[in-house]
C-alpha cells in the first residue's frame, strides 16, 4: 500500500518470536506488581498480561469467559456456581485450582485491605471450594450482573501463597524484570491455558511525558505505543511506517458538581451549566473529534443506554436557570483539574471558555494529581474525573450510590438506590431493563455529572505489528492484549 | 570567590590623557544622558530595539491579539493543530496568533519582577556584607553559600507543592534563588570600591552609612549589577518556561509563551509555530535585554559618548 | 659577553659609527585619526643616556614603544621610520630589501612580526614603568629572565644559559642563587622587582634600551640604587638608552643628552648642560620652574605656564615666601591648635607607630617627610580621625578628640580636614564635584540647602576652577583639576588644620607646582595650618616651616625646615638628603 | 600553608553541608501528607498506620528525627521511600551513577570547547569570529534547556535526520551509559547549556589578562605569540574562571531534572519530579542533600585551583 520504505506481509500467518517494546504515559517509584491493586496505565499493562481473570470483557464489551468455564447463579441470584477449565496452571507450573480462587476472592475483599476490585464485589459473602475445579460464591443479596464483577482486570486470579514481589499469574507472560517507573519485561508463559503468545518478550517501557513517547515512536525505539494525542492521529496515520489503533469506547471525562455544597445544591445551577456546554465543539477541540457526544448518562456499551433526549448548547436557558437560582448577574466558581488522563485540562478549558457566554465565570485551578487525588479528593465542589468503560450497575455502585467509593458528585437518591438494587436482583432482561432506565431519568434530571462525550482510545504502532484489534474498554492497545500479538515480516 | 569577575571599571583609572590641569575645559556641559551614552553603542542600539519591540509587543499584544487575529486568546479557530489562520491552531484550537500576542505579558511581568526581587535583596546582602567587611561579611556570606547550595529547583518544586503555582510564589522562589548570586557580585564589586577613597571622605564626613551605600557605592557597582541583572533576567525568563515546562508554572488556559511551547511541542513537526513563536521571542527578548545590560554597564563605566 | 661589544664597534658599518638607532619624522595616530606624534625625531648613541622629559600625556612612552616597532592598542603607526643599526646586523634574520634600504640598518618600522619579535629583548629591550604590573606574578623570576634567554636562543645550551641568568643577576645587585630565582615576584621589593627586569633586559646584551619612567614608583633611595645599577650597565654593555621621565632633576644626573616633548612634538634637544642651563624652548622653562628644589631658591609659581597654556589660571597668584610662613603663628596664651601625643598603632603584631608626639600652630605648615611603609598615612589618617583604634591622644585647642570621626563633635569634624593621595579615587566619579563638595556642608548641617551652592561655589572659585565645575563629573577633569576640588571639599568648612597626605605625589611637576601655590595662598589667605605629608624632600622650602622626619614609626628628626635640612640629626634623615637627585 | 587554607576551606563546606541538611530537613516537614500513610494506601487501618510511624520515626519530635536522619546519612542510609516502602538508598543508587556519568560527560565536552572557544574569542577580539561566537553565545544563553534539548531531538532524532535515539532507554539489566548513542543528546543539551557561560567568562578573562602589563610585557620581550599566550596568559583566567565553571558544573546538578524528564533519562532529576509529585520525604531530602553535595564539593575544587592556581596564596607564610 503506497510507496512505504519497505512492505510487511500482512497475510502471512502469525509467526512466533521477538521481542515487542511498548511505550506508555506514567508509572513511578510506586509502580506494583500487585494483582490486585494497579493504578496506572503500566499497572494495569503488568496486571493483565500476567495475571488471567475468570472473564473479561472481549473488544467488544462482551463477557468472555478466560479461566472459567462457566458461572450460573441460582434461581434468585445469590449463590453463583462458578466452573474452572481443566488443567489450568500457573506460570511457575504449580496448579490452579479451586482454593487458589477463594483465596484471590478473599484477598480482594480483605475488609482489613480492600483492593480495587471490591467495590464491586460489595454483595460478596463468601467463596467455597466445592471440588478442584468448582467454586461456589455466596452472596448477601441477589445480584443479576456478579459475571460483571468477575470481568474486571483486576480480578486475576493468584496463588494462596501469592507475594506481590515475586507475582505468579496465570497469565499469558509471566515478569522476567521490573524497575518501578522504568520498564518491565515479560517473557511468554509457557504454562499458559490458551494458545501460547508469539511474542517471545514484551518490554514495557514508562514515558513521563507524551512527547518523549511519541519521539521514542518515530525513532523507532519502542514499537508501539499506547494512547497517542488525538491531535496528532492525523500526523501518524500519514507516516507510512506508522499504523493507527483507533477504538470506540465508553471512557467518559465528566465535570463534576457536588450536590450537597453552594451553588450546585440547586439543581436548577446544574441544569444551566449541563447546557452551557457545546458537547460537540468539546469533542472536536478536546478530542480532535475522535469521540462520541455524551447526554450526562454513563455507560454507552451497557444494553439499556437510555434513549433520551440529546442536551445541546442553550445560552439563554441556562441564564434564565441561573437567574432562577439567585445568580442573575452570573456565577463564579472555581474547577479543579489535574492531568489525571488526555484531554481533562483541555476539557476544563474549553468548558471555561463556553461557560464564559452565560456569564459564567469559570477559575481553573491546576493542581498536580497527587494533590488532586489526595486528601481533599472527593471534597472538591466542583472538579473533573475520568472513567474507563462499564455497565451501569457496576458504574452507579462505584460513584452514584452512598456505599460508592468515588462518589464524586455527592448525589445520594434513595430512591434512584432503591431502584438499582431491585435491578441488580432481577434475572429478567426485559424488567431489569426498565428498572434501569427510571433510574437512568433520575441520574439525568437530578445528578451532578456533566457527560459530554466518550473518547476514542487512539494507539500507534509499526506497522510491522501484527494482530492489534480495537477493543471498547478504553484500555489502550486492545487492551494491552500482547497475547494475540506478533511481529510480521518485513520484507 | 566572585561569580562573575566583571570588575567595575570605574573612571578611577589613569589620568585621562590629553588634558593638563592648565587646561580647563570650554563647556561645562552635564553628562550625556545615560539612555544617549546606550543609544550611542551598537549592541546598546540593537539591545534597546529589540527589548523594546518585544515589551512593546507584550504590552499591546493582549489588547491587539482579537483585533488583529479575529479570535480572544482563548476562542477557538478551529480543530487542534490545523492551519487556519496565519499561525494556525494550538492544541486546543485556538489561534496561536492570538495566544502568542496575549503570552508575552505576564511572563515578562513575573520575571521581571523577580529579577527585581532578587536585585533588591541580593543588593542590600552583598553591598551590606562587602562595606562592613569583618563578622558580619563572614556570616551573611556563610548564609548565602547555604542558600546557594540548595538546589533551586528543590527549593521551587517544594514551594510550588506546597503553596500552589499563584504567580507571587513563583516571583518570590525565583527571586530568592537570585538573591545569594547576585549578592555575590554585589559584594565582590562592593569590595572593589569600598577602599575607594571617596568612600573613605564619606566616613570623615560621618554620613550615614546607609547614604554612603546609597549614593557613593551603589552608583559604583551598577556596571557588574546591570550585566548580573541581564543574566538574572534570562535565568528568570527561563526557569519560569522551564517550570510552565513541567506543568508547575503559568496555569492554563492562560495565554503564555512558556505555556504554549509546553502545550504545542509535541506537534511542532506539523504546526511548528505554536513552539516556534514564542521560542523567538523568548530568544529575541533574552538576547535583546542583555545586550541593553551589557550596553548599560559600558556606558555607566564612562561618561562621554562613544563612537562605533 | 663584552667581547661582543667590542667586536660591535669594529665592525660597525654605518655612516655614523655611534648612531644605534634612528627616529625620523614618526607620526603615531589614533584608530579614529587624531594625531598624537606629530614627526619626533630622535637619535640614539652607543654608550649614551638620552633622556626624553615633558608632561604627562606628551607621547613619551608611545615614542619609547614606536622603537620596539610596538603602538598600544588603540593606535596606530602613521608614518615615519624608525632605523636600528645594530652592532651585529647579519645575524638577524631580517630581509635583505629593508637592510638594504635603510643603508644596513633594519628598518623597525617595517619589519614582519617574526622579525620583530626576533628584535625585542634582543637587540631592543625595554624597562617599564611599574615592574609589579610587568612581571608576571605566577612566573618564578628567574625563569622569566631565562625565557627571554630561551626565545632568542642565546648560547649553546641550557648550561650556558643558567650561567647567564646568574651573571645579569649579580651584575644588577642580586643574589643568584637558586633559592632567589626561585622566588615569586611578589616576594621581592619594588626595588628589586626592578631590578628583576633591569637584568632581563641585558640578558641579550642589548643595542639600544628604553627605560620608562623605571624608578616613578619606588622612594629615594630605593630610586638611587636602581639609577646606579642603570648607569653602569649602561656605560659597561655600551648601550644606547633612551631614557623616559618626567623629573628633571633625574635626568641632569642621569642623562647625557636631553629631549623634551610637548603635546607630541619635541620642542627641544640638545646635551643635558646646555638645555637644562639656557633653555630655549618656553615650555622647557615652564618645566624647569616647576621643579622643586632642596635650596628652595626657586619660587614654584604658576606664571611659566601663561606663555605656553594661556588661558590658564588667571593672575591671581601669589607668591609665598619659601621657607618662611606667609603667616606667622602669633603668640596665643590659650593651648596650642593641634597637639598629637604619644600616638601608637599597631595592625595585629605590627607596630606602625611607636609613640608619635608633635603640635601645630595655627598658620603653621609641618612637613611628614618618611619613605614609603614609614607610617605617614597612618598618622595623617589618626590626626584626622579616619582610623579609630590608635592609642594615645590627638588634642585639638587643648581638647582631647575622638579616636573615629563618627564620635567627634561636628566642630571637630570640620576643624580638621584630610585631603587624599589619590585624586583619581577621591572623588566619587558618580557624582558630580557640587554635589561631593556638598557632602561636608550636609553633614555639618549648618547651612540650608539652598545655600549650600553657593558656598560650594566659593570654594571652587578660591581653588581657581569656577563655578562652571559645578555640575561636572571627575571622569571629565584632569587630575590638577580633581586635586583642586579635593582641596577645595576640605575648604567648604572653613577648616583649621589641613592635612595633605601626598596630594602632589601622582601628579607631574607642572601641576604640583600649581598645587603647592595654592596651598600657599591659602595658608596667607586664611591662616590655614597644614600638615603636609610627603616623601619628596625637595618640597621642603616650598610649602613647610617644619619638618618631621618618621622612619619606621618613629619621629627620628625634627625642627624649623633649615635646622633639619642643613644639620640633619639623624643618619636616616642624612642618607635621605643624600640621595635626593638635583638639577 | 597550603594545606591549612585547604583545610579551613574543607571545613566550611562541612559547615554549609550541614547548615543545608538542616535547611533541607525542615522544608520537607513543610510537605503535606503522612509518609506512613502514604506507604500503606488510603484505606490502611490506624494502627497500623501507627505502628509504621512508630518504625519510621515518625513518631518522634522533628528535632529527634532530625538527628535520627543525619545520624543515618554518615552511615549512608538515606531512610525508607514512602513511595516503594524500600530503602531510599536501593532507589536512588543507580540513578546516582546515571545523572553522575551524565553530568560528567557533559563537563569533560563543555569545559575544554568552552575554555578553547573563550580564549580563541578573546584573542581575536573585535574581529569577526568574536563577533560571531558573541552572538551565539548570546543566542544561546537566551534559550531555556527544554527548548535547546527540543530543537535537538527535532533535528537528529525525529525530524531531519534521524540518526540518534530520542529518549534514553536501556534494555533490562543494562546500564544507561552501556549504549552510548542515547547519551548523546542529553549531554549536548547540558553541554550547550554551560557552554555560553563558560566561553563568557574565559573570554572576558582572557581579554583583560591579555590587556595586562606582563602580557606586554612578555611581548616586548620578543616571547612567541603561542607561548605569551599559553605559559603567561591562561595561567590568570584559570583561578577566577574555575569558579564560573564550578558555578555552571553545580548548576548541572540541579539542571539535569529538565533534561532527564525530556529524555526520559533514569537519572536523580526524575526521581525528584516524582519523589515531589508523590511527597516521597525522604527521597526529596536525600536528594536535595546529594545536590548541595555536589555544588559544595564542586566548589571546593573551584577554591582548591584558585588557591594553587595563584602563588600569592600558595607561597604565603
Ligand atoms: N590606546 C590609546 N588610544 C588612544 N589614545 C591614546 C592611547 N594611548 C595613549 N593615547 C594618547 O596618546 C598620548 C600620549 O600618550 P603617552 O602614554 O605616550 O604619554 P606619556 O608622555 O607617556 O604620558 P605619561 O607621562 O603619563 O606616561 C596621550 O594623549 C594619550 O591620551
Ligand atoms: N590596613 C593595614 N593593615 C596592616 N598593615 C597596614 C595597614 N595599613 C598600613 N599598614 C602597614 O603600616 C605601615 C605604614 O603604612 P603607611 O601607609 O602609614 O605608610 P606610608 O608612610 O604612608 O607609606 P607610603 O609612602 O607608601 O604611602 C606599612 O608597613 C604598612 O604595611
Ligand atoms: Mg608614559
Ligand atoms: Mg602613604
Amino acid at each position: 500500500s503506497g510507496p512505504a520504505a519497505f512492505e510487511v506481509n500482512t497475510d502471512a500467518p502469525p509467526s512466533s518470536g521477538g521481542t515487542l517494546r511498548v511505550g506508555l504515559t506514567g508509572g513511578s517509584t510506586a509502580d506494583t506488581l500487585d494483582a490486585h491493586i494497579p493504578v496506572n496505565t503500566g499497572d494495569s499493562a503488568r496486571v493483565i498480561n500476567l495475571f488471567e481473570p475468570l472473564l473479561e470483557r472481549d473488544g467488544d464489551y462482551q463477557i468472555a469467559y478466560r479461566l472459567a468455564e462457566s458461572l450460573e447463579p441460582n434461581d434468585d441470584g445469590t449463590v453463583w456456581t462458578l466452573r474452572l477449565r481443566e488443567n489450568l496452571k500457573f506460570s511457575d507450573g504449580s496448579d490452579l485450582t479451586a482454593e487458589d480462587v477463594v483465596f484471590t476472592f478473599e484477598r480482594v475483599t480483605d475488609p482489613e485491605d480492600p483492593k480495587t476490585n471490591a467495590s464491586n464485589l460489595a454483595d460478596f459473602q463468601s467463596a467455597t471450594a466445592v471440588d478442584e475445579r468448582t467454586v461456589e460464591i455466596q452472596l448477601t443479596a441477589p445480584s443479576a450482573v456478579l459475571d460483571d464483577a468477575l470481568a474486571q482486570y483486576s480480578m486475576g486470579v493468584v496463588p494462596r501463597d501469592f507475594d506481590p514481589a515475586n507475582p505468579i499469574g496465570a497469565g499469558p507472560f509471566r515478569l522476567k524484570d521490573f524497575s518501578a517507573g522504568m520498564s518491565t519485561t515479560l517473557e511468554r508463559n509457557p504454562h499458559y491455558w490458551d494458545s501460547e503468545p508469539y511474542l517471545d518478550e514484551v518490554q514495557i517501557l514508562n514515558f513521563n511525558d507524551t512527547d518523549a513517547l511519541i519521539n521514542a515512536l518515530l525513532s523507532s525505539q519502542v514499537d508501539c505505543v499506547g494512547q497517542i494525542p488525538l491531535a496528532l492521529v492525523e500526523v501518524l496515520e500519514s507516516d507510512e511506517r506508522m499504523a493507527v489503533l483507533n477504538s470506540e469506547t465508553g471512557m467518559w471525562l465528566p465535570f463534576t458538581m457536588r450536590v450537597d455544597v453552594e451553588p450546585f445544591n440547586d439543581v436548577r445551577v446544574r441544569q444551566a451549566f449541563r447546557l452551557v456546554v457545546d458537547r460537540q465543539q468539546m469533542i472536536d477541540q478536546v478530542l480532535s473529534g475522535y469521540g462520541q457526544l455524551g447526554n450526562d448518562m454513563y455507560s454507552p456499551f451497557d444494553p439499556s443506554y437510555p434513549d433520551l433526549d440529546q442536551r445541546t448548547q442553550n445560552i439563554q436557558q441556562a441564564k434564565n436557570l441561573l437567574a432562577q437560582a439567585g445568580h442573575p448577574d452570573g456565577i463564579t466558581v472555581e474547577l479543579v483539574t489535574a492531568p489525571i488522563q488526555s484531554g481533562v485540562v483541555e476539557a476544563a478549558q474549553v468548558f471555561a471558555q463556553q461557560a464564559s457566554e452565560a456569564g459564567i465565570t469559570v477559575n481553573i485551578r491546576r493542581v498536580d494529581t497527587t494533590t488532586f487525588f489526595g486528601d481533599q479528593y472527593l471534597q472538591w465542589s466542583f472538579a473533573q474525573s475520568f472513567w474507563y468503560t462499564r455497565n451501569f450497575i457496576p458504574q452507579s455502585r462505584n460513584c452514584a450510590t452512598a456505599e460508592a467509593p468515588f462518589n464524586e458528585t455527592a448525589w445520594v437518591n434513595q430512591e434512584f438506590t432503591d431502584l438499582l438494587d431491585q435491578a441488580q436482583a432481577e434475572l429478567d432482561e426485559a424488567r431489569r431493563t426498565e428498572l434501569i432506565h427510571q433510574a437512568q431519568q433520575m441520574l439525568y434530571d437530578d445528578g451532578g455529572y456533566i457527560i459530554w462525550g466518550f473518547a476514542n482510545q487512539v494507539d500507534a504502532y509499526q506497522r510491522y505489528v501484527l494482530g492489534f484489534q480495537e477493543n471498547s474498554t478504553g484500555l489502550p492497545l486492545n487492551a494491552y492484549g500482547f497475547r494475540s500479538v506478533w511481529l510480521g515480516e518485513v520484507s | 570567590m566572585s561569580t562573575s569577575d566583571l570588575k567595575p571599571s570605574a573612571d578611577a583609572g589613569p589620568p585621562p590623557s590629553g588634558t593638563t590641569d592648565a587646561e580647563p575645559k570650554e563647556s561645562a556641559t552635564r553628562p550625556a544622558h545615560l539612555l544617549k551614552r546606550v543609544w550611542a553603542q551598537g549592541q546598546g542600539k540593537v539591545g534597546i530595539v529589540l527589548t523594546v519591540f518585544i515589551v512593546a509587543l507584550a504590552l499591546a499584544g493582549p489588547l491587539l491579539a482579537p483585533v488583529l487575529t479575529g479570535y480572544s486568546p482563548t476562542e477557538f479557530a478551529g480543530r487542534p493543530f490545523q492551519p487556519e489562520g496565519i499561525f494556525g491552531t494550538d492544541n486546543l484550537g485556538r489561534s496561536v496568533a492570538s495566544r502568542f500576542l496575549a503570552g508575552g505579558l505576564l511572563l515578562l511581568l513575573y520575571s521581571v519582577l523577580a529579577t527585581v526581587l532578587g536585585l533588591v535583596v541580593g543588593c542590600v546582602v552583598g553591598m551590606i556584607a562587602g562595606y562592613a567587611g569583618g563578622k558580619t561579611d563572614s556570616v551573611l556570606m556563610r548564609l548565602n553559600d547555604i542558600v546557594l547550595a540548595f538546589p533551586q529547583l528543590v527549593l521551587a518544586l517544594l514551594a510550588i507543592v506546597v503553596l500552589g503555582p499563584e504567580g507571587w510564589v513563583l516571583v518570590t522562589v525565583i527571586g530568592l534563588t537570585h538573591a545569594p548570586r547576585i549578592a555575590r557580585v554585589a559584594r565582590a564589586a562592593t569590595l572593589g570600591v569600598v577602599n575607594e577613597d571617596y568612600v573613605r571622605a564619606a566616613q570623615m564626613y560621618a554620613v550615614p552609612r546607609s547614604r554612603i551605600l546609597a549614593r557613593e557605592i551603589f552608583p559604583n557597582i551598577t556596571g557588574p549589577l546591570s550585566v548580573e541583572a541581564g543574566l538574572r533576567l534570562t535565568y528568570s525568563i527561563g526557569a519560569i518556561a522551564s517550570l510552565s515546562f513541567l506543568g508547575l508554572g503559568m496555569q492554563p488556559p492562560t495565554a503564555d509563551w512558556g505555556l504554549m511551547i509546553n502545550e504545542n511541542r509535541i506537534a511542532l513537526s506539523i504546526q511548528p509555530w505554536g513552539v516556534l513563536l514564542p521560542v523567538i521571542a523568548i530568544a529575541v527578548l533574552t538576547v535583546g535585554t542583555n545586550l541593553l545590560a551589557d550596553a548599560i554597564a559600558r556606558a555607566t563605566a564612562s561618561t562621554t559618548v562613544e563612537s562605533s | 659577553m663584552s667581547t661582543a661589544s667590542t667586536a660591535a664597534s669594529s665592525s660597525a658599518t654605518t655612516t655614523v659609527p655611534d648612531l644605534t638607532l634612528v627616529m625620523q619624522g614618526l607620526r603615531v595616530t589614533t584608530l579614529d585619526g587624531t594625531e598624537i606624534l606629530h614627526g619626533v625625531d630622535l637619535q640614539l648613541r652607543r654608550g649614551e643616556i638620552l633622556g626624553l622629559v615633558g608632561e604627562s600625556g606628551s607621547g613619551k612612552t608611545t615614542a619609547g614603544l614606536a622603537c620596539l616597532g610596538h603602538f598600544r592598542a588603540g593606535l596606530r603607526y602613521h608614518s615615519g621610520e624608525i632605523t636600528l643599526y645594530s652592532r651585529d646586523t647579519d645575524d638577524l634574520s631580517s630581509d635583505a630589501a629593508s637592510r638594504e634600504a635603510a643603508g644596513s640598518g633594519v628598518v623597525v618600522t617595517q619589519l614582519g612580526d617574526e622579525d620583530l619579535r626576533a628584535l625585542r629583548g634582543s637587540r631592543i629591550a625595554y624597562i617599564p614603568q611599574d615592574p609589579a604590573l610587568s612581571l608576571n606574578p605566577a612566573i618564578r623570576v628567574g625563569e622569566q629572565i631565562r625565557e627571554v634567554l630561551d626565545v632568542h636562543g642565546f648560547g649553546a645550551n641550557a648550561q650556558e644559559r643558567a650561567a647567564r641568568v646568574r651573571q645579569v643577576l649579580e651584575d644588577v645587585g642580586l643574589p643568584s642563587t637558586d633559592e632567589y630565582q626561585r622566588r615569586w615576584p611578589h616576594e621581592l621589593s619594588g626595588g628589586q622587582q626592578q631590578r628583576i627586569g633591569i637584568a632581563m633586559a641585558f640578558a641579550m646584551t642589548p643595542d639600544v634600551l628604553i627605560l620608562d619612567e623605571p624608578t616613578t614608583g619606588l622612594d629615594v633611595s630605593t630610586q638611587s640604587h636602581v639609577l646606579d645599577t642603570i648607569r653602569t650597565m649602561t656605560s659597561l654593555h655600551h648601550v644606547a638608552s633612551l631614557y623616559i621621565t618626567h623629573d628633571l632633576a633625574m635626568v641632569a644626573e642621569l642623562a647625557d643628552r636631553v629631549a623634551v616633548m610637548l603635546r607630541g612634538d619635541l620642542v627641544e634637544e640638545g646635551p643635558v648642560g646646555q638645555v637644562l642651563a639656557a633653555p630655549e624652548h618656553p615650555y622647557t622653562r615652564k618645566l624647569l620652574e616647576a621643579v622643586p628644589d632642596l635650596a628652595g631658591r626657586k619660587q614654584l609659581t604658576q606664571t611659566g605656564q601663561l606663555d605656553v597654556v594661556p588661558e590658564a589660571d588667571s593672575g591671581s597668584v601669589v607668591v609665598v615666601e619659601a621657607g618662611g610662613g606667609a603667616v606667622s603663628a602669633e603668640p596665643e596664651t590659650q593651648a596650642p591648635l593641634l597637639v598629637v601625643r604619644d600616638l601608637k598603632k599597631f595592625y595585629g603584631g605590627n607596630t606602625v607607630l611607636e609613640g608619635v608626639n608633635f603640635q601645630l600652630e595655627p598658620g603653621q605648615s609641618t612637613m611628614v617627610l618618611g619613605e614609603s611603609g614609614s607610617g605617614k598615612t597612618t598618622l595623617s589618617r589618626c590626626v584626622a580621625g579616619l582610623i579609630d583604634d590608635y592609642q594615645g591622644s590627638v588634642t585639638l585647642r587643648g581638647r582631647e578628640l575622638a579616636a573615629s570621626t563618627r564620635k567627634r563633635t561636628n566642630d571637630d569634624r570640620q576643624a580638621i580636614q584630610y585631603v587624599f593621595q589619590s585624586p583619581y579615587s577621591s572623588l566619587n566619579p558618580r557624582r558630580s564635584i557640587g554635589q561631593s563638595l556638598s557632602v561636608p556642608l550636609e553633614m555639618s548641617g549648618k547651612l540650608p540647602a539652598r545655600q549650600r551652592r553657593a558656598v560650594v561655589e566659593e570654594a571652587l572659585d578660591s581653588v581657581r576652577l569656577g563655578r562652571s565645575f559645578y555640575d561636572r563629573r571627575p571622569g571629565d577633569l584632569s587630575g590638577g583639576e580633581r586635586q583642586r576640588a579635593a582641596v577645595a571639599r576640605a575648604l567648604v568648612n572653613a577648616p583649621d588644620v589641613l592635612v595633605c597626605d601626598e596630594i602632589t605625589s601622582a601628579l607631574d611637576v607642572s601641576v604640583q607646582a600649581s598645587i603647592i601655590a595654592l596651598l600657599n595662598q591659602l595658608r596667607a589667605e586664611r591662616g590655614l595650618a597644614l600638615l603636609f605629608v610627603t616623601h619628596n624632600i625637595t618640597l621642603a622650602r616650598h610649602i613647610a616651616d617644619h619638618i618631621v622626619v618618621l622612619n619606621q614609626g618613629v619621629i627620628v628628626d625634627s625642627g624649623p625646615v633649615d635646622q633639619v635640612l642643613e644639620a640633619p640629626t639623624h643618619d636616616y634623615t642624612r642618607r635621605l638628603l643624600a640621595d635626593v637627585p638635583t638639577l | 600553608m597550603i594545606a591549612k587554607l585547604i583545610l579551613k576551606r574543607l571545613l566550611v563546606s562541612v559547615f554549609i553541608l550541614l547548615a543545608v541538611s538542616v535547611v533541607v530537613f525542615a522544608a520537607t516537614l513543610l510537605l503535606p501528607g503522612d509518609p506512613a500513610r502514604a506507604i500503606l494506601g488510603q484505606q490502611a487501618t490506624e494502627e497500623r498506620i501507627a505502628a509504621l510511624q512508630a518504625e519510621l520515626n515518625l513518631d518522634r519530635s522533628p528535632v529527634e528525627r532530625y538527628f535520627l536522619w543525619l545520624g543515618g546519612l554518615f552511615v549512608g542510609n538515606f531512610g525508607t521511600s514512602s513511595a516503594t516502602g524500600g530503602p531510599v538508598t536501593d532507589l536512588l543508587g543507580e540513578r546516582i551513577t546515571a545523572s553522575l556519568v551524565l553530568m560528567l560527560c557533559a563537563a569533560l565536552i563543555a569545559v575544554p570547547v568552552g575554555l578553547a572557544i573563550g580564549i580563541f574569542s578573546a584573542l581575536h577580539r573585535g574581529k569577526r569570529a568574536d563577533q560571531a561566537v558573541t552572538w551565539g553565545t548570546l543566542t544561546l544563553a537566551a534559550l531555556p534547556e527544554f527548548v535547546i534539548g527540543i530543537a535537538l531531538v527535532t533535528l537528529f532524532a525525529t525530524s531531519v535526520f534521524r540518526i540518534l535515539p530520542a529518549v534514553t532507554m536501556s534494555p533490562p539489566g543494562q546500564q544507561v551509559w552501556e549504549i552510548p548513542t542515547q547519551l548523546i543528546l542529553p549531554t549536548l543539551t547540558l553541554a550547550l547549556v554551560v557552554i555560553p557561560y563558560i566561553i563568557r567568562m574565559m573570554r572576558a578573562t582572557m581579554a583583560e589578562v591579555m590587556d595586562s602589563g606582563f602580557v606586554e610585557m612578555a611581548r616586548l620581550k620578543g616571547v612567541p605569540e603561542r607561548r605569551v599566550i599559553l605559559r603567561h596568559a591562561v595561567p590568570h583566567a584559570i583561578g577566577p574562571v574555575a569558579q564560573v565553571v564550578a558555578i555552571q558544573l553545580a548548576w548541572l546538578a540541579g539542571g539535569v531534572v529538565v533534561v532527564e524528564y525530556l529524555f526520559r533519562y533514569p537519572g536523580i532529576g526524575q526521581a525528584l519530579i516524582d519523589a515531589v509529585t508523590y511527597r516521597d520525604v525522604q527521597v526529596v531530602q536525600a536528594i536535595s542533600i546529594i545536590i548541595a553535595a555536589v555544588y559544595v564539593v564542586v566548589n571546593l575544587l573551584a577554591d582548591i585551583v584558585g588557591i594553587l592556581a595563584n602563588p600569592k596564596l600558595r607561597s604565603a607564610s
